[in-house]
């Protein structure tokens, strides 16, 4: 017995230019925010770019872009809903806001469905907002999708940046491409996260401030254009 | 009808392993349908018959449904399901997604989201044959 | 083919009064910070408390106790090593400091294994740090321990409230004892997440200053016990 | 010795297993270990004798070592491993928690963690002979 998903799963990104895994090996660093804020800043510089939220038994992308509703349409595959300009899939498009309680194993098979069955049409970026940690869902990219790179976030906190390391030290043993690190939730600057970055032989992109003001814009992608965090992230976008 | 990505599947699966294995025309295919996902037989039919390469152009394609099982990891209770009773919503979701059982559907002796799906899941090749040209 | 560990796991708490779980939908939001602070200040106050850390792709809590090295003894099972009081178990004591790629079934499988082979001593309480989400961990802790309780932890973010109710929703459906949630990292004090826990019927234990303090009592116990985030945890663990 | 953790499993579960369908005497317990865990023959009977109950205490310890097979789910590569060339430190690592082996060991092929322990991994019970009184 063969699993059939298998063999189309790479020809679904033809049309992609680029496929970005925006990755922490820690939780709550700002993964689905810096996605969310770099999605929408390459597209409202023209680029064509979509958006596929991985975190499965945690989705929180639907939360900060405010969209509900949203249902893909089915032509040979599925086709994202767009919203925001951007092509959107999450699996709150089929879980609603009821818990999705999921092993790996279960969280694998529907990441191999979803990229299975979804057509994307022509893109510059495919964001993908991963869980956190090292499991099924970064194994799979690993194996899965064979242009995939990595954007890894930090924040300046020992606890976060120890389970960065690990999995920038993961990826690099893989030999991975990864764009390099981001720095979340700066209160006070200090050079730290960078020279270990640096150390390790990875690239520091930026760091990114704490900003009170990005509580009040989850929700409202509008307000959320007028933050600094969003200018922030922008810029990192510039760099990649 | 997604279901044409999944003959896409399919036929790319069967096309690779008779080229691996040195088959010109392929005169079988067996396929197994999980009812969980409810997809129906004369759709995916009409996808592969669309689908066909020339080394399948007179290939039968054998069809068989598999039932939904279920056991369930706490109490370890076994039970089928007839997908026809879920609701059309929920049908739906697990349409696309069969994992989503695991948010509409709990054990009906225990009540955990925590079971396997021992049977009736996805789709899948399960053989080809063919023959070689001498 | 039987899996013998399962027989006997239930029996290995048979010593422990209370098994706690501190958990949350979300990444990030203080689980191991309030795990570590609630094992340390329930042991100050002369219980027997023991420190489980079931985040194996993310572990955290050798990192917050500044435990290095530790090794537990073999006697008919693993005895866990004692450090700053605590009976602690983690997975680090076999990893040391790589990191541990590992899908959900092989962490199912190695909390089965650690579940199985450890005898924990005569406990009044054992803290199980968990990971985020609702994955393998917490479905195993749902289904192997009979007498599990969790206490949950949020922030003020409508993200993380948005995991933690999924959370909440699932533990209340499947009738698991909640001590209540605790609300950390508050920097302006609101009613807004007290009043969604009272909404859905479960108990608010209490807010959690953001303390800044807290960083640099990373890796020093002793330094921890002396911040205003440690004084907070304590006072909730009395009221539990 | 952790072996005896597991050997309580073993009997445990054989001793419940004979209570449900009511057999009174165990003439032999099937028991197969992973070679991945390293645990060695003698010090696990050792531990089973020990633990014997009375329902059991005639009964003959089978037990059978499997060796340690793996697959890679990047590159689909199989392999076996020889567990008697890991380090000391890695090898002690896998035996309390055979998952380690994600930790240290690396698919030859093509490098990634990402393999299955296909057969030899943990300590199972595979069957157990025994009567009834009449
Ligand atoms: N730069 C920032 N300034 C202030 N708050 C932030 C910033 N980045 C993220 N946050 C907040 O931190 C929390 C975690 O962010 P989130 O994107 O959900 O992290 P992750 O996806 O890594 O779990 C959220 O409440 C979010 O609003
Ligand atoms: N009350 C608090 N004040 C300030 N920082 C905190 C507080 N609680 C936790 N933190 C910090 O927040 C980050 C996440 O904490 P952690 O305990 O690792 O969360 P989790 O276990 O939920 O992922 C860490 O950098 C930690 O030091
Ligand atoms: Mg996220
Ligand atoms: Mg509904
Ligand atoms: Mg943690
Ligand atoms: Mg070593
Ligand atoms: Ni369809
Ligand atoms: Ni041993
Ligand atoms: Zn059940
Ligand atoms: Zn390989």
């Amino acid at each position: 017995m063969s699993d059939p998903r298998l063999a189309i799963i790479p020809g679904r990104f033809d049309n992609v230019k680029r496929i970005i895994a925006v990755s922490s090996g820690k939780g709550g660093v700002g993964k689905s925010m810096v996605a969310v804020a770099l999605a929408l800043s390459l597209r409202a510089r023209s680029n064509k770019v979509g958006l596929l939220d991985l975190d499965f038994t945690s989705p929180s992308t639907h939360v900060i872009l405010g969209a509900e509703g949203l249902y893909p349409e089915e032509e040979k595959g599925i086709t994202p809903p767009v919203t925001q300009g951007l092509s959107y899939m999450s699996i709150v498009h089929y879980s609603e806001d009821e818990p999705v309680p999921l092993r790996g194993l279960d969280a694998s098979n529907a990441i191999i469905e979803l990229l299975a069955i979804t057509r994307w049409e022509e893109l510059d970026y495919l964001i993908i907002d991963m869980p956190p940690g090292i499991g099924d869902a970064t194994l799979d990219m690993l194996r899965l999708i064979p242009r995939i790179e990595f954007l890894v976030v930090t924040t300046p906190s020992q606890l976060a940046y120890e389970s960065v390391r690990k999995l920038l030290v993961l990826l690099q043993d893989q030999k991975i491409p990864i764009i390099g690190v981001v720095e979340n939730m700066v209160i006070k600057q200090t050079d730290h996260i960078k020279e270990e970055i640096h150390k390790i032989g990875s690239r520091y992109l930026g760091a990114i401030d704490h900003d009170a003001s990005v509580e009040a814009a989850i929700g409202h992608p509008e307000k959320l254009e007028m933050t600094r965090f969003y200018r922030q992230v922008e810029e990192i976008g510039e760099g990649i | 009808m997604h279901e044409w990505a999944l003959a896409e599947g399919i036929v790319k699966t069967a096309e690779k392993f008779a080229e691996d294995q040195g088959i010109d025309e392929i005169t079988e295919v067996k396929i197994m349908i999980g009812e969980l996902q409810q997809v129906e037989h004369e759709i995916i039919e009409f996808a592969l018959d669309q689908l066909r390469t020339p080394r399948m152009k007179s290939a039968k394609f054998a069809i068989e449904t598999v039932p939904a099982r279920f056991k369930c990891r706490k109490c370890s209770h076994e039970w089928q399901l007839n997908t026809r009773n879920l609701d059309k919503e929920t049908g739906e979701a697990i349409h696309f997604v069969p994992e989503m059982a695991h948010v509409y559907i709990t054990c009906p002796n225990c009540g955990s989201p925590d079971f396997e799906v021992t049977e009736g899941r996805g789709v899948w090749l399960v053989s080809i044959k063919g023959r070689k040209k001498e």
